[in-house]
This record gives structure tokens, C-alpha cells and sequence, in this order.
């Protein structure tokens, strides 16, 4: 069967998504189960003191025996604040140890910021931690993090949040050709199509959180997206016919038809 | 005996306590017992099995986290 | 339920193929099967003289009761070859009215001919058959044709068996704003990704036939095609999140993240 | 009496008859009775119910086609 | 030398401006000299009853002796209303027969009416105008266009006014290949690269107007278009190197290098 | 006056170009004039021992009374390799202290190694040489490249000798925006338009060897870039108009336009 | 005498003259005389040449252009 | 007095020279002399002021370097 593999760990779907920015946990919950997704991201943030204690548990929504939880690093500058983020989602979540992460270069883009990240990595593999990394579309640096152990490489298709798309396949076939790790497009896609194109470009999945979570209705862009993921790894599956930029090709027989001179004489 | 106070940086924050206190003590205080929490003290891990042990004392910086919905 | 409406009659699939360049009809027949197709194209052809009385007949793949059957016109050159050959198809099905108008230019680009495609759409229309008409992606032709009582206005996206996918996404998008009768992409797509965009531009449907029976598993993409048709239907009825070309927009909380100089001063 | 033979092109070729015949009669002898077709005499439809009746004559220009594969 | 020729006479600029939208005729006459066109188009308006009679002309703005007039028919929708004001044109010319022909579909798109168009230029011919004609980038038209004897094809590159650039390279590029008269990209080209691309392509000139006049600096943007044409007519002459999609090619010798480990393995 | 400023000096010529690939010296000189650029790279190379002695020199070809020589690293796939050649490059001119600094990932694609590459600018500036830095078009590291000290950021637009173009202006519009020293898009040109589209995004120079060196006619494509890369440069300050996808505005006046029912209606 | 006056449709609006009058004697009313237009005439084009004899009557509908700015 | 013969590896190539000589005199019997180059001994920049003073010994690795064309 085709599975997504990562840590010696085998899942149906190659869709995975985030937690962030939905109306509530309900419409959290319909997207996740309209997606299929089995990993699913969170984030960990200081307990607001004197919060009530019985607001609702992202991690209650959760049960890690039907997904696989994938802390992240988001909103950390610094490799020390990922590592102590990572440390502590360890805690909070049992030991786990397969974490996303993601070290970010500004505010404005949340580019990441590869010198730290690289600088991160080296230090979490050592510790153990199975990494999934949200990196730029530079092949080199893609490598790099394969070489250092990370578990799977997570280019941007476009910055965070932006909807953009695929800004660069060029690129991302690049890291997709060289890795032997899976390859994941983490961050800019917008619809449904720009998963579908990722997939066909041959990534082993793909990650997002706004393009459902901000659709007009993310529940039913959920379902969209499970499907685009599928179809994308299919079509890549299945080898797409090659393209032909200035020649038709009937897909009728062109012999055989009806008297006439025009057709005759072509 | 001598009254004694404490200050703990907690989540950035300065709290006050009247007297020192274990970690369990402090999360009864802040009604966050049997949360799904995991706590920083001075850049350390605080192991879960360890709240009961061990004492704060006057100075410790504390981050205390949850799991929140992110991408 | 979200159908596709064309003549009176309600279809659940948006994905329409044709029966073109397959192996043989037992491909041909799991390829309509994984599509989940019910429009159906087919072509008319001189019976060759002295071929063995019982070959396979196309006809009997497709149960009228099953499928809908659409004969077309391709190899027309001419309005004249084409009312002929549509005469003979109405024969052929017993009086079936529902049929694909194709007149071509040349033979190099089989590029639509639009000024003898309108003369035969104009008798096609009097004579009562309800025409699904190719055209070009011009958006003043397409409402003419609309105009003369087409049922169905279907432009390429791309020459006939190109696979270039949509070259004009904004030509369609004026075609699709202006139009009170469905519009369906008919030539161009080469893969799954351009039938996701084709639906989530708000095209009603999509016909398609080398994309399927050129790929190397041509099985596989028409399940492919099936699911990506779907993925972008929903992807358009969920209505995408906007754009942001230069802005990231964090999934998680960029607040109560632990502490931190760079962040805070962020 | 006279022996009369006539021509019919059928699908653009050309080809003998010694006798004139119905269409059931040339669909007979080109084994394609029943089969799903459809005929064009001389550029107008030949109805299946008139397949009987109807008489070709010397210089009738027929087409016969069928349903195939096409996109 | 290279000239752009068009009914037998010879330019050497192959950029083609017109005259609307300018602040006044003095920026009309800068950003003419700027941009070094040789072939200038005007429209045909109804005389304001009663306006100030000495008011400034634009025909005075233009010695024949110097510019070679290129009356349009902008504004006609229909067959009749072209070739009305292209009779009124010819005679306000002193029996000028160089025309620009365009029969518009719709106010909003403004994109060409071609059943118009073909119907118009079978009479203008006829009457002896030599028509340089605005069309569709529908490469069968713009064959039917030249083989009535149109002097020149002038496809759009997206709809008038609209600065979107060329939407369909593919299908200008089959126009170009096809056409023996010259081909002219006319309408939406919106900066200089979009007319560079259009002569890389192969066109032999471009007309805008639109692109200069509604600039911030549109004396400026003349001059940055007079370059880019050439720069693109120089480029298409000079053979463009081939593109390598995932192969770099260094520029600098790769042998030679001084000592060291790592490009030695390489 | 318009210049390109660089280490306190000004250029009028925002087109850089390399002397490797050409057919002899006579070309790469006859390219060089036609091109109009100041600044010219260079690459440091062993001499072949037993080499005859009388062979022409680059370095007589390029008078630095008349040009600014960038002796560059290419080849260099370490911070230390490249580092000694900038050594002996200083030593060879004489004490010059302005270069281009490239450290290579990898032989196949020549994308930088940004880790090397931060750490050899690091050194280099210390040691003052002016550093113009070949880069990814990672806008966080041409950041961190500019606070470094470098005098000049030079992303690649796609990979060395690729001809492909700007794969992400978005990226580039970022860096653009971002940086306060000149940004001067290196590597991946391969034709006029790119070179102009370079410039309208706002960049202050275009750096290019392969797509000149590698046309037909290198001569004339040399003279090609250089009225590319003014056309760029003015339509950038010129400031084109915005796009209108979807409607269409005329150039002519929409009133007073000869009687007809129509446009009337319109 | 009997009076006469005459109606003209010029560039779409109704225009009354309290007499015949040659295109000439028009142009001269509307100051046009010697600027560069063009006159068509129910449907067909006036010469300049012609501009002196032709006599405008009742009804007819003009149109009178000059040349603009325009792409 | 005993014979002493020298190595010296010039970009990357071994060579023999029956005596210590200097840096101008190995340039001198290359015909690399009053050519534009550049010498990096041991990894250190050899200026071109100290050619006629340094003397090469027995091992010493020498890049010596042209300028050629390279983008």
C-alpha cells in the first residue's frame, strides 16, 4: 500500500495539518476529520494565569492512539527558544519526541532563519528528537538538514500564511530529486490545486493550517484538500503524458471520415 | 521564628508568595493540578514525577505551558 | 446536491471523458469505470469495408441506460461535414440530440474554427439538437454561441492533446462570469492539477481524453482526474482565502510564547 | 433480356453490382445487417425503417458509418 | 537594415504608439519624440457644436511628413459603424488608406468582435484600404485575417488598457510562425518587458498606448519603451541561449582551481 | 545623474558581465564594448606550467583605467578555497580589494552554500575586501549578508549558466525591499526580458556571462542587454501604470462617437 | 413669399435653420470653415470639393468629425 | 661539498631542481617572469616585492595563478 513513512511509522494520508486560527475547537474537530489528517500540528504557549481551568484542551481534542501530534517551534527567533520550546513539549507530551521545527528569520515573512535552524537541528538530533524542519527552497540547505538526521524536510511552497502557492517548483524538485528522506511542502499553499501540484511534482506530502482554516468554509476546503492530495499523488503515481507545447493531437481517428475536400487534401 | 517571603518570575510575570512552596503547591494555587502542563524552572525541565519534591525558592524563574492550536 | 445541470437531465460527476487512444475497450471500460464519468464522448467513422463482422462495438461498452453518449464531430473541417456527420450520429443512437459541435481550423493545431463553428451551431440549433459546443477561449464568440442556444459553451484550455494545461486562466474566468449555460474546459488538460484549477476558476465540469489515455497508468489518472474534478468543485464552493504576495500570517499564537529578547522586541 | 449492372460508391469507394438492390440486401452482402450503423444516400439519412424499401441505383453515392473511440 | 515594412514603406522604429489619454497635446508630442514611433494612431470623433474654434488640433500636433497617421475605429461594435468611420477617416486624411481596423464585442472587455472584424475587412479590402487589423490572438482568424488581405495582424496581448502583459505566448507564438505580413502586438502590454517578450517572440512591432500615457512619468516610460523594443528585437535576432531547467552551467573554468579536497571529489 | 553606486564609487552602467564561454578574446572584447559595462569579472586560475609563455592575458584586455575588475571564487565549494583565491586575486591586482565572493553547493546546480558563504564573508570583510556576495534569493540571509558588511547583495534569479530567468521575483521584490545596498541579480539571465524584468523590480544592476556569451550571436545579444537593462531601469523609475486583469480601458474617447444604435445602447 | 424653414440632424442633435443653405454657408455658421473635418451626409461622405454645391435640406442627418487623441 | 636536491609541489605537481633557488628564479625558469601572476607559498601570499629575497625549500607547496575569463 502507498504510505507516507516517517519515523518508522507508516500513514494513509499524506495530508497533514494545523490547529491554529479556527473559529473554535468544534469547527477544529470537522476540519480535522474532513481532511483525513493523522499528524496534526500544535503549538505550546504560557498557561495564562488565572485562565479558567476548565476552558477546553487542544490536547483533549487529540487522542494521540488516533493522530500523531507534531509540537512546533512557531514564533521562536532563536535556537535556544526552540530547543527550551521543544524541551518542554517533550514534557507536556510524554516523551514524545517527533516535533516540527521551525526557526524563523522575521516577523514580517517568518522566512526561516536557516544559520539558526541548522544550529537547532544539530543540537536536537543529538537529543534525540525526530525532526520534521521547515526550511527555505534552497537544495543545499535541504540536504544539509537530511545530513544532519532530520527524519523529513519541509520546504515553503510560499511565505506563511500567504496563499501564494508554488513560487518556486524548480527548486522544489531540486530537494524532492535529492532527498531520501520524505519531502514535505510546509507553509503557502492557498487551494486546493496548489496541493494537488505539489503532489504531482512528486513531495511525499503536504502541510497546511490557513488555506483551510481561512477559507470561507474551512470544513468543506478540508475535504477539497484531502482530495487534491490524493489526486496529485495518483496523477504523479499514474505518469502524466508529456506536454506539447505547439502541436495538437486529435484524440479521434483522423482517418475515415465523412466525403469531404478540405479533410482529404490535410 | 522569622517570616519569610518569596518572589517567583512566573510566565514572565513577578508573584509574590508568603511563604516558599513545592511546585505541586504552587499549581493548587493556581488551580492548574492535573492540568496537561509542563513546566521550566531557571531553563531546566521540571519532570512531572519531580513537582511534589521539589521546592521553589525566592528568584526562580518559571515558564508554564500548554498545548494550543497552531500550525 | 451539487449537480452538473445540462438539458434538463442532473449529473453527479463534473469529469467528462472520452474514448479515444486506449489500448483496447477493456482499458477504455476501466478507465470510464475509475473516472466515474457519465458523459461519455464518442466519434463516427466510416464502417471499413470487410473488417471482420464481429469486432467490438463501442456502442455496446456504453449502455445508454449507464451512460450518456456524446457523439462529436472531430475531423469536421467544415459546418458542412459537420451537420452531416451529426445527421448520421442522431441515426446511429435513434434520435439522440445531444451532441458535441467541433469544427476545426487545421490540422496542426486543430484549433477551433470559430466563423464556420457558429454557421453550423446557427442550422444546428434550428434543426433541434442540443449542442455542447469546442471553442476557442475567446469570451465574445463564447457568449454568441450561448446566444444562438448551445447548451453547453466548452473552451480549451489548450490545444487538443497538448497537455499544456490553461494557458488563459483570465479569458476563461470572463467566459465563466458571463455565462448562464454551464462551461466545461474541453482540451489542454495534462493533469490532474489543471482540472483542480479548472473547477476552482468555477467551470461546471471538464472533458478531458489524452490526459487519461496518454498517461502511463491510464487507469490511475482517470481516478486521479475523478478525485481532482471533486477537489476543486469543493475547493471553489469552500471559497479559498485571499492572497497575501508579501505578507506571512502566523498559524499559531504569535502571543505567550516563552521568553524571549528577539521575540518580544518582534 | 438485358443484363444491367450498376456502380455505388460506398465510403468513397467504388464498387460493382450485377443487379440492383435494396440497402437490407448490400448491408446483407456486406454482413452488416443488425450491426449498429448509420447510412447517408446521396447526402440525406436513410431511415432504418427504410432499409427495405428503399432501392439503390446506378451512381448512388453512400456513406456508412459507425460509432468508434474518440475524444 | 532592419525595417519594419508595412505596405511598402519602410520604418525603422517597430514601436507603434497612440495619441489618448495625455495630459495635454504638449505631453502627447514629448512622449512621441521619446519614444521615436514613426507610425502614430488617432481616433475619428464627432466635432463639439459650438466648442472653441481654436482649439488645439491634433492633426496639426502630426506633419504627415513626418508621421505616418494611423486612424482607428475604436468605439464601433458593429461592421457598418467601422467602415463609416473609416470613410470619414480617409477623407479627413486627403485619401489616406492606412487604417487600424477594430470591431469591438463589449464596453467592458472591449475584446474584438471577430465575426465583425472579418465581415468589415472583406468590404474595406475590397474598397482599397490597407488594414492593419486588431484581433484576437486566435491564430485560425488571424490566418483568415491575412489571406483577405489584411497588411498587417495585430492580436491583443491581454484586453485594452488592461497592462496584464502577453496571457497567451503560445498562441501569438503559432500566429507568428503562420503569418507572412507582419504581426504586431496590440493592446495590454503594460511595462517595458512585456514589449521586449512580444519582439522576443518574434513579433515585428508593438502598439500600445496605454503603457506610456497612464505612467506616473509617461515621458520617461516612452523612452524605457523605445529600448525595450529594440532590446527584444536584438535579442530575437540574436538566438537566445537554450534553457537548462536543473542543470547549472559555470561560466568560469571548473579545472584549474587551487588546491583543495571537496571540488577535487566533485 | 542616475548612477550605480558601489564602494563609494559611480557607474552609469548597471550591467555587469563575465568573460567566460566566449569564442576568443576578440569576441569576449567586442562583447564588452557592445555591452557598455564597467565592472567585469574575472576568474582566478593555476597557470599551466609549460604554457606558451606569449598567450594573451585577460587582464591586458581589461585596462583598469577603464573598467573595475571583480576577480571572483567561482569554483570554490569552502569558505578557506575561497578565501585564498580572493588572496591571491588581491595580490594579482595589485592590492584591489572590490570581488565577488560565490561559494558552490554543489557541482550539478552551483547553488551557493549560504553556510560557507556567511562564514568566508564574515572573514573577508574583516580583512576589507569589498565583498559583492553571490547568494540564494533567501531574503533572511541576504540580510544577515548585508549587516555582515558586504557592499552588494547578488542573488541568483535561477542557477548559474541556466538561462531560465527569474524563478521568484517575490523573493526578490523582498530583498529588494529590504536592502540598503545596491542588489544586483546574479546568474540564471538568459534573455533581454529577464534583464529588463530585473530592473523594473527594482533592482539596481544586472550581473550576466552565459546568456551573452551563449546566444548565437553574442556581439548583438551584448548590445541587446544593454538597451534591456535601461528600458528596465527607466520603466522602474518611470512607474508603470497598475493592472486591470479584467477590464478593460480604452485609449480612444467612448463619446461622441459617429451614430449607431449600438454603442449607444452601451 | 412663403417661409421656409429647414430641420438638420447634426452629430445627433436637431438643429433649425430658417433656410436652405449650402454645407459651405453651414460650416461658416458653426465656425468650422478651413478646419480639418470630415462631413458625411445621410450615410455618404461630402467631398470637400463639394462642400459649395451641395444644398442641405430638410432632414438630412450629418456628421461632422475631426481627428482626436486616441490607441 | 655534498649535492642537495630540492621538491617543490606546483599546483599540485611535483617537481626537481638539482639546487635551493628563489622564487624569481623559479619564475625565471618557467618564463613566468614580469607575468601577470600571483604566488601563494604554503598558503601564505608570497608579494611580489619578496621574489628576489625568498628562497624555496625542499617541500614548499606553491599555487601560482593567472587571471583568466570566468563569470
Amino acid at each position: 500500500m502507498d504510505t507516507l513513512n516517517i519515523s518508522d511509522k507508516a500513514y494513509s494520508s499524506r495530508l497533514l495539518i494545523g490547529t491554529g486560527k479556527y473559529k473554535d475547537l468544534t469547527q477544529t474537530r470537522e476540519a480535522i476529520d474532513a481532511s483525513g489528517a493523522q499528524i496534526i500540528t500544535i503549538a505550546v504557549r504560557r498557561t495564562n494565569i488565572g485562565q479558567s481551568p476548565d476552558e477546553p484542551n487542544m490536547l483533549d481534542l487529540l487522542p494521540p492512539s488516533q493522530y500523531t501530534l507534531l509540537p512546533n517551534t512557531a514564533g521562536c527567533f532563536t535556537a535556544d527558544e526552540a530547543i527550551r520550546t521543544l524541551h518542554l513539549a517533550r514534557e507536556l507530551l510524554d516523551g514524545h519526541s517527533l516535533v516540527k521545527l521551525e526557526v524563523l528569520g522575521d516577523l514580517k515573512t517568518l522566512y526561516p532563519n536557516i544559520v539558526e535552524t541548522i544550529k537547532a537541528a544539530k543540537i536536537l538530533v543529538k537529543e534525540g528528537f525526530h525532526l520534521m524542519v521547515y526550511t527555505s527552497d534552497d537544495p543545499i540547505v535541504a540536504k544539509q538538514l537530511e545530513d544532519i538526521g532530520c527524519v523529513a524536510i519541509m520546504p515553503l511552497a510560499s511565505l506563511i500564511g500567504s496563499g501564494m502557492g508554488i513560487l518556486n517548483p524548480w527548486n522544489l524538485q531540486i530537494i524532492i530529486n535529492n532527498a531520501k528522506v520524505p519531502v514535505i511542502v510546509d507553509a503557502g499553499v492557498g487551494t486546493a490545486s496548489d496541493a494537488t501540484i505539489s503532489m504531482e511534482l512528486g513531495c511525499d506530502g503536504v502541510l497546511m493550517n490557513t488555506a483551510i482554516a481561512a477559507a470561507k468554509n474551512p470544513v468543506l476546503m478540508a475535504s477539497a484538500m484531502r482530495k487534491a492530495v490524493r489526486a496529485g499523488r495518483e496523477a504523479f503515481l499514474a505518469g502524466r503524458m508529456t506536454k506539447q507545447p505547439y502541436n495538437a493531437s486529435p484524440s479521434s481517428p483522423i482517418n475515415n471520415i465523412i466525403a469531404s475536400s478540405k479533410n482529404k487534401a490535410a | 521564628m522569622l517570616f519569610k517571603m518569596i518572589q517567583l518570575i512566573i510566565n514572565g510575570q513577578l508573584h509574590h508568595f508568603d511563604t516558599t512552596l513545592s511546585v505541586d503547591q504552587l499549581l493548587e494555587s493556581m488551580t492548574l493540578m492535573n492540568k496537561r502542563i509542563a513546566i521550566e524552572r531557571n531553563g531546566q525541565i521540571v519532570p512531572r514525577s519531580k513537582f511534589g519534591e521539589q521546592t521553589l525558592v525566592d528568584g526562580d524563574q518559571l515558564e508554564i505551558v500548554i498545548a494550543v492550536g497552531g500550525g
